[in-house]
């Protein structure tokens, strides 16, 4: 074997999940890695990759609908809602200030919020369908601002903007994993919750994507009208589309406030959605794995433009200096993704792929 | 409970001094006080530095913060440490996630926080205050901080401002009818909540308005206020936000009063179109005195800020850390300085020495919500003369409403 | 009847804003295809500039001085980060303006300071009396100034080579080039005049009551008109920016009294549902043109 | 004109399709008999296109009516009509360029698999065993076209005549009835003309498919074609063998040239 | 003169395409380029034009020289506005612009000629005429190729680069372009032709070159390179045999090019 590695004898083998060697290989070592990280990091660092592993959630369900088939939403906002709130009122404290219904057990709300989501995305599709490249995008944002408006006013729901409400209650087999348990601290029960999680739908995404429904999500992509001709029923699989890219965020937006336990409607403003597509392009349209890696980004932009600074001695702690620390944070995360784009506008899957490229090349394999 | 991995724990030891300490309090100097022969207390604060709707007031409170500390470390410190709030403090945008995220970075390095800026802010970080026994200073008035352990608020809160304002209408302007004018959230439904039960109590007719943010926005708020002319407007929004609504009002024929709390003042605003109208109609009312009183608080905090413009969120920042000092000297004389003991000092402290800036009795966090709430508020109204736009019009006082109600939760839920 | 008027007539004023927006984004789609999220950070700049050159040399001289600093400043922007994403998905540029947005609104942010700022206008508050119903002269002065605006707009485009290939450079950058049209200038000049449109509205947003850190939100509500307006159209920009703001105010006037339960500040949301409503009928707005598809 | 009889695929009666201001097809009428090879030719903006996009659902003629083994085709959706059997390429490629070779043709195969989204998320049973037995029916018609070594290439990198060559892998990947060809040859060299040819022929050889083809190639056309219809303005001007319709002088005048006496010139 | 000077392009910075290419289109003359699919002829076109840059290509080595002065380091717009103007390939008209709308484009460079031009263009193409105010998307295949050659003569170019003009015309339509490139280039404009319709090409032609895999494998004139057996067997194929035979007798074999051995 040593020889061919690549050598199929069945077109089974060809279509595998991880259908080659390196790919299984680095499949294998990242996952490993990811479940040793929990062990070695610290809870605050902990906290923002669960955090950046449920938004992987939420972008891999945006390229299903922008970067696979196409259709690009700024909606994406007013779906993770859904979810945020279906599971928070669905596992929330029935005596408490806000609507809740006790149901406390992960699965079970975690499904709901991803069916009630996708539910609201099967109704708005028709829109969508008629529509076409900005003009879609920004009737989506039009939904993200009339859901801010329901969110607003809905104050027995989301407790008002500037109070808001608990988030879902992450408690598995009767356990609560935000708090300590015997072996783990929340963080690290949470960090691991959010990585199967996200193993899990990735995987069930990669399958959707490579199958029939997959190559007539890019058909409608490529080339609407030719697809129509080949069989591709565009009216069905664009309402698909948005369908399940719903369910993804409402799977995320249940998820997304469980690691800080709380949060408000002014959370799910235009700012959220355009954070999601960030996501989806910087880590390159159209890809699973892109996904991940945009989303992992700009969960940690901020993070490391806020470590930066430290490193540029020149600029003061101070809050009303001339420049301040903040500032330059702030400025930092604008020039990152500017200049990162300008750099490799195929984003970070890109930028794999080349260094995949450089190293199958060298010094002269295959 | 963590296994196989360091770095969050911290078992309570004996610190300079025999004093007890656990988070964010070191034996060595703090980086730049210069006394090396004092330890370091490590304080965070998040704010709203950048972006955010609340920077005009964030940027004065966080700067009066480090100036109220270093005048506390220059006059020696506490039991032998000196205070540190410049190494932490971080921006939160106004942005829950983002404080939490903030929060967690500094939590294990720091012993208190000497602010956590905004209430959905606050409230997302909360129950790990609460589990982890930290004690946080807040910059904001909400009637909820009342019924919370761990949160170390002055003054009085919305809810009783703006009862106490329907009561200095109705009382001094003869006002029949009421209205209140707020943005959504605790801010506004705090003291719309409080204006509309001393409405209630007074018998005046009440009604009500939501708003937002921006001066594009506030188009409702007019036409509302126009169509139900109410002698008075209880008033809680953004600077602009008033003037907008303050002026197009007037512009539009209306004469009643507004009477806003300390977040919708901007001395800025006085050079604003709206000007002669505010200067007509409006008053403001206020939880303490602002920056040109003379008081011995108020000398401190003039002298310890000698350059800036005068603005009242320096004063804001300077009262509100007098009970986090007076929980810090009460710990250290407990001989116990970890999150623990600050939270047991704090339910010792009977009232806070706030050098005149509130009066005597105010900082009562050993008993219950009701007992400790302060009920008393001033009257303001624009006066170019004055340093921060505002001339003092009536000294603290508590209105019939605000004298007996009871606090058991917070007002606007 | 005379409230009606006074809604209409603010409606109209604060369409005006909006049409001037509008309009700059227009323009920038036109030519590149690209809806430019950095509009709302030069519109805050551009008020910004105001208040600080109007200090100086009066509020008449500063308003050009300001179009012409902030159209420079959009120049230079399209020149250093946008001119390399030539021929580049457009989506991937959206989001490079948005971070451009970012950066020159948190360095415009650290200008304004702590107090609300003024723009120095003559107006201020005050009203003037027009077909019996009382206005206030700056919602007048606004509507005027899109009015003129506009007509020079629409005379270059109309009379010039330029709308031509602009329409060119959008479509195909590659057939732009070959018939001997400069793609840069052609973005240039799109970006520089809807950086100065974005000035001038910033200016009268700032008129009622200043500028503070929030206003460039009001930039956003250019979207809805576009769209209405359709996205590639300038005559479609102001219709659009003109029925966003009068649906605003009639709605807010008199919503209230016929569909409470829509909730307060539903007027603010309310361009969004004409938006969708006329989206149904029309996929591509009212005056947008339609993307040619055959087999 | 011959008459309908029962053997005939494809029937279409009258049809008249007009845009605002253009009649692109006017009152046309043909048939397709089983296994036929049909040629539609006729000078630029002829409507040969136009037929194409009403049998296949794109256009909906004003008037007519197009039958397909007996079934009424025209008031039906392009997917639905692809679903009956009847496939086509395009007069400018329209592959989907991102997409690999192979998954350009298992998209041919699109009506041929069954299972559902939930099937897909899983990829066990049904949706396992229906992509492996399109993955084999696929690898055939690869083979028979001769793709084998662009198959895992996405197909906007291949060469231009290659790229018609997997069009028409892709139609065929389809198992249609009817295969429509708008143009086959147009802008390819020698060689690739006379391979498609072979391709054309075969196809009809070996699988027995009717076809139309549109083509402005005339060596091609008049070698491959058993019947031919010339249309102008949207109207038939002569429907006959090759060897009749080449002699029509009213084809010669508007469509082939004076020049154009004998072999093919054009191509 | 025309002239491009052993030169070498290079794509996306690994894909070198024209491998040291030297060609010479004389001022008033129809020169024919011939080649296999994916040889260089595009390329070729728009290393002349300036629009390599568009492609992420980049002229390595070499240069091109118009009348003498190089201009391979200029913007395509200048290059334009010297008078040298390139049809592109594939049509590319603007489907959202009206067909009277593309012409006007054509003569972006020519603001003055632009009336005169237009029913010049509309004397040549008279469905276009018919057409002039219909988004140039709907038109069909051929009336969008005649469109686009249009349009390039909008500007009467000095130099006019053609790249498969013929491609999915009607046989009477091909004659009338073959007629027109002859017209045009009597009246001052020197032509250079990229044909995959050799037959065409080389009826016209003055000069022929032939490209393969990115060089110049035959530089001769029209008529020594219609003669040439090579040539016959794999540009003109079955019609160039002497006995016409049969597409239905094709098999398929694979052949080879002798000039490459
Ligand atoms: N969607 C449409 N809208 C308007 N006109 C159209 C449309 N589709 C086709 N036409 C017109 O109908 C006529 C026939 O077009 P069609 O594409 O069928 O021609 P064709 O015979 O295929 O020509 P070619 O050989 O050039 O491809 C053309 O004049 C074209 O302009
Ligand atoms: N933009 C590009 N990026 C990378 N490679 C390219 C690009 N354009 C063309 N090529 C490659 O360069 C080679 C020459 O292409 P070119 O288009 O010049 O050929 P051509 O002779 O014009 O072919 P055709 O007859 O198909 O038009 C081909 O192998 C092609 O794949
Ligand atoms: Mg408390
Ligand atoms: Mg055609």
């Amino acid at each position: 074997m040593k020889g061919r590695p690549e050598l199929y004898t069945s077109y089974a083998q060809d279509m595998a999940f991880l259908n080659t060697r390196p790919k299984r290989t680095w499949t294998g070592a990242l996952v490993v890695v990811a479940l040793l990280v929990p062990f070695a990091i610290t809870d605050d660092l902990l906290m923002l990759l669960a955090t950046g592993f449920v938004a992987a959630i939420g972008a891999i369900g945006l390229n299903i609908a922008t970067g696979y088939a196409g259709q690009v939403s700024l909606g994406h906002a007013f779906f993770l809602a859904i979810g945020a709130y279906t599971g928070a009122a669905l596992s929330g404290d029935p005596d408490g200030r806000v609507l809740g219904f006790g149901v406390t057990s992960l699965p079970v709300w975690l499904l709901a919020s991803g069916l009630v989501a996708g539910l609201a995305g099967l109704v708005v599709a028709p829109i969508a369908v008629r529509l076409r490249g900005l003009y879609l995008a920004i009737v989506t944002l039009g939904l993200v601002f009339l859901g801010e408006h329901v969110f607003r006013e809905w104050t027995s729901l989301t407790g008002g903007p500037g109070v808001g409400r608990p988030a879902a209650v992450p408690e598995l087999f009767g356990v609560r994993l935000d708090r300590p348990s015997e072996f783990f601290s929340g963080p690290q029960q949470l960090y691991l919750l959010m990585f199967v999680l996200l193993v899990i739908f990735a995987v069930l995404a990669r399958n959707l994507v490579r199958s029939r429904i997959g190559r007539a999500f890019a058909a409608v992509r490529d080339r609407d009208l030719a697809a129509a001709v080949i069989g591709v029923d565009l009216t069905r699989y664009k309402a698909l589309a948005f369908a399940v890219s719903s369910f993804y965020a409402g799977v995320a937006g249940s998820l997304l406030f469980v690691v800080n336990g709380f949060f408000d409607p002014g959370s799910f403003g235009l700012l959220l959605s355009v954070q999601y597509i960030a996501m989806v392009l910087i880590g390159g349209a159209g890809t699973i794995s892109g996904a991940i890696m945009g989303a992992l980004f700009i969960t940690l932009l901020p993070r490391i433009t806020r470590e930066l600074p430290t490193v540029l001695p020149f600029i003061s702690a101070d809050a009303t200096g001339a420049v301040t620390v903040f500032q330059v944070e702030a400025v930092l995360y604008g020039l990152l993704i500017v200049v990162f784009l300008i750099v490799e506008p195929r984003g970070l899957f890109g930028i794999w792929v080349r260094v995949r490229n450089y190293w199958r090349t060298w010094p002269f394999s295959y | 409970t963590v296994a196989c991995r360091g770095g969050d724990g911290a078992a309570p030891q004996e610190g300079k001094g025999g004093i007890k300490v656990d988070f964010g309090v070191t034996s060595e100097p703090c980086p730049d006080t210069g006394h090396s022969d004092r330890g370091c207390i490590y304080l965070g604060s998040i704010s709203d530095l950048t972006e955010g709707p609340f920077k005009t007031l964030a940027v004065p409170i966080t700067e009066s913060q480090k100036a109220f500390w270093k005048r506390v470390n220059d006059k020696g410190g506490i039991g032998g440490y000196d205070v540190d709030v410049t190494s932490y403090v971080k921006d939160n945008k106004y942005n829950p996630q983002i404080h939490n995220q903030v929060y967690q970075e500094m939590k294990g390095k720091i012993l208190a926080l000497a602010q956590t800026l905004g209430s959905p802010t606050t409230a997302a970080i909360l129950p790990d205050l609460e589990s982890t026994q930290m004690v946080g200073v807040p910059a904001s008035w909400t009637s909820l901080w009342g019924v919370e352990e761990v949160v170390l608020e002055s003054g009085a809160n919305y809810c009783v401002e703006s009862m106490n304002s329907v009561d200095y209408a109705a009382d001094e302007l003869g006002a029949k009818s009421v209205m209140a004018v707020h943005l959504p959230g605790d801010y506004g439904d705090d003291a719309a909540a409080g204006a509309k039960i001393a409405a209630e109590k007074r018998g005046l007719t009440f009604s009500n308005a939501v708003t937002q943010t921006g001066q594009d926005n506030q188009g409702g708020a007019i036409d509302a206020v126009l169509a139900s002319k109410p002698d008075v407007v209880i008033l809680t929004t953004g600077p602009t936000d008033a003037a907008v609504i303050i002026g197009q009002t007037a512009a539009r024929g209306f004469k009643g009063k507004f009477i806003g709390t300390s977040p919708t003042w901007n001395q800025g605003l006085m050079q604003s179109p709206a000007a002669p109208a505010i200067k007509a109609l409006y008053l403001q009312s206020a939880p303490w005195k602002s920056w040109a009183t003379d008081t011995p608080g108020h000398k401190a905090l003039r002298e310890a800020l000698p350059s800036v413009t005068p603005n009242d969120g320096y004063t804001a920042g300077w009262v509100w850390s007098y009970p986090l000092k007076a929980a810090l000297e009460k710990a250290a004389a407990n001989k116990d300085l970890t999150r623990a003991g600050v939270l047991a000092a704090v339910r010792q402290l009977n009232s806070v020495d706030y050098e005149g800036m509130l009066p005597d009795g105010a900082g009562n966090f050993a008993g219950n919500a009701n007992d400790s709430a302060f009920r008393q508020t001033l009257i303001y109204k624009p006066d170019e003369q004055a340093a921060t736009g505002v001339g003092l019009v009536e000294d603290f006082f508590t209105g019939t409403t605000a004298k007996d109600f009871k606090f058991e939760k917070p007002c606007y839920t | 009847m005379t409230e009606f008027l006074q809604s209409l007539i603010r409606g109209l004023g604060s369409g005006s804003i909006y049409a001037l927006l509008a309009l700059g984004f227009v323009i920038i789609y036109k030519s590149t295809r690209v809806i430019s999220f950095a509009q709302p950070a030069f519109m805050l700049a551009g008020a910004v500039l105001v208040s600080y050159l109007a200090a100086e040399v009066g509020f008449f001289a500063a308003v050009p001085i300001a179009a012409v600093l902030i159209a420079v400043l959009a120049l230079g922007v399209e020149r250093t980060v946008l001119r390399p994403m030539i021929g580049k998905p457009v989506f991937v540029v959206a989001i490079i303006t948005i971070g451009v947005d970012v950066v020159v609104r948190v360095v415009t942010n650290a200008f304004i300071g702590l107090d609300v700022r003024q723009v120095g206008d003559p107006w201020g508050l005050s009203t003037a009396t027009l077909l019996g119903v009382e206005v206030q002269q700056r919602y007048l002065v606004m509507f005027g100034t899109t009015v003129v605006v506009v007509a020079v707009l629409f005379a270059f485009f109309r009379f010039s080579r330029v709308g031509l290939a602009m329409r060119a450079v959008a479509y195909d950058q590659e057939v732009a080039l070959a018939q001997g049209i400069s793609v840069g200038s052609v973005f240039a000049l799109s970006w520089a005049i809807a950086g100065g449109l974005a000035a001038l509205a910033g200016v009268f947003v700032a008129t009622g009551a200043g500028v503070d850190q929030q206003l460039w939100v009001i930039a956003l509500k250019a979207l809805p008109a576009i769209i209405l307006g359709g996205l590639d159209s300038l005559g479609g920009a102001v219709v659009g920016g003109l029925a966003v703001g009068v649906v605003e105010s009639l709605v807010g006037t008199y919503q209230g009294d016929v569909a409470p339960w829509l909730g307060p500040n539903f007027a603010l949301v309310a361009p969004y549902v004409l938006m969708l409503v006329v989206l149904l009928v029309r996929p591509y707005g009212l005056f947008g043109s339609k993307e040619v598809e055959r087999l | 004109m011959s008459t309908p009889d029962e053997g005939n695929v494809l029937e279409v009666r009258d049809v008249r399709l007009a845009f605002d201001g253009v009649t692109a097809v006017d009152g046309v009428s043909f048939h397709v008999a089983a296994g036929e090879l049909f040629a539609i030719i006729g000078p630029n903006g002829a409507g040969k296109t136009s037929i194409f996009n009403v049998l296949s659902g794109v256009y909906r003629p004003q008037q007519g009516s197009v039958r397909f083994r007996g079934e009424e085709v025209l008031g039906r959706r392009p997917h639905k009509i692809a679903a009956m059997g009847i496939a086509r390429t395009f007069q400018n490629i329209e592959l989907f360029a991102h997409l690999t070779v192979v998954e350009n043709l298992m998209l041919g195969r699109h009506n041929h698999m069954r299972y559902g989204a939930l099937a897909a998320f899983a990829w066990v049973g049904r949706a396992r065993r229906e992509e492996l037995a399109n993955r084999e029916a696929v690898e055939e018609v690869i083979d028979f076209l001769e793709l084998e070594q662009w198959r895992r290439l996405p197909v906007g990198l291949l060469p231009y005549g290659v790229q018609k060559r997997v069009e028409l892998g892709r139609a065929l990947a389809m198992e249609p009835k009817v295969l429509l060809l708008d143009e086959p040859v147009a802008g390819m060299n020698v060689e690739e003309t006379e391979d498609m040819a072979r391709f054309v022929l075969d196809v009809r050889d070996e699988l027995g498919i009717a076809m139309i083809m549109v083509e402005h190639d005339m060596g091609l056309v008049m070698d491959l074609a058993d019947r031919v219809m010339v249309l102008d303005f949207g109207k038939p001007i002569r429907t006959g063998t090759p060897a009749e319709v080449q002699q029509d002088p009213d084809v010669v005048r508007a469509y082939l040239g004076e020049a154009h006496q004998g072999v093919g010139g054009a191509a | 003169m025309l002239e491009a000077n052993n030169l070498e392009v290079v794509y996306d910075d690994v894909m070198l395409v024209l491998r040291g290419v030297s060609l010479r289109v004389p001022e008033g003359r129809i020169v024919a380029l011939l080649g296999a699919n994916g040889a260089g002829k595009t390329t070729l076109l728009r290393a002349l034009s300036g629009l390599l840059d568009v492609h992420d290509g980049k002229i390595t080595r070499g240069g091109i020289t118009l009348d003498g002065e190089p201009i391979h380091r200029s913007s395509p717009t200048r290059i334009a506005s010297l008078g040298v103007k390139q049809a592109l390939e594939g049509r590319r008209i603007l489907a959202e612009l009206t067909v009277e709308e593309n012409l006007r484009i054509g003569g972006h460079s020519r603001p003055r000629g632009v009336k005169q031009n237009l029913d010049r263009m509309y004397e040549l193409f008279p469905r276009l005429r018919e057409r002039r105010r219909q988004s140039a998307g709907y038109l069909s295949g051929g009336e969008q190729q005649m469109l686009s050659i249009g349009r390039a003569l909008m500007s009467e170019p000095r130099y006019l680069l053609l790249d498969e003009p013929s491609l999915g015309l009607a046989p009477l339509m091909v004659q009338q372009i073959r007629d027109l490139i002859v017209k045009i280039n009597a009246t001052g404009t020197t032509v250079l032709l990229v044909e995959q319709n050799a037959t065409m090409a080389l009826s016209i032609a003055d000069h022929g070159y032939v490209l393969e895999t990115g060089k110049v494998v035959m530089d001769k004139p029209a008529a020594a390179l219609l003669a040439d057996e090579d040539v016959r067997e794999f540009y003109l194929g079955l019609r160039g045999e002497a006995t016409a035979q049969s597409f239905r007798d094709v098999k398929h074999y694979k052949r080879r090019k002798r000039w490459l051995s």
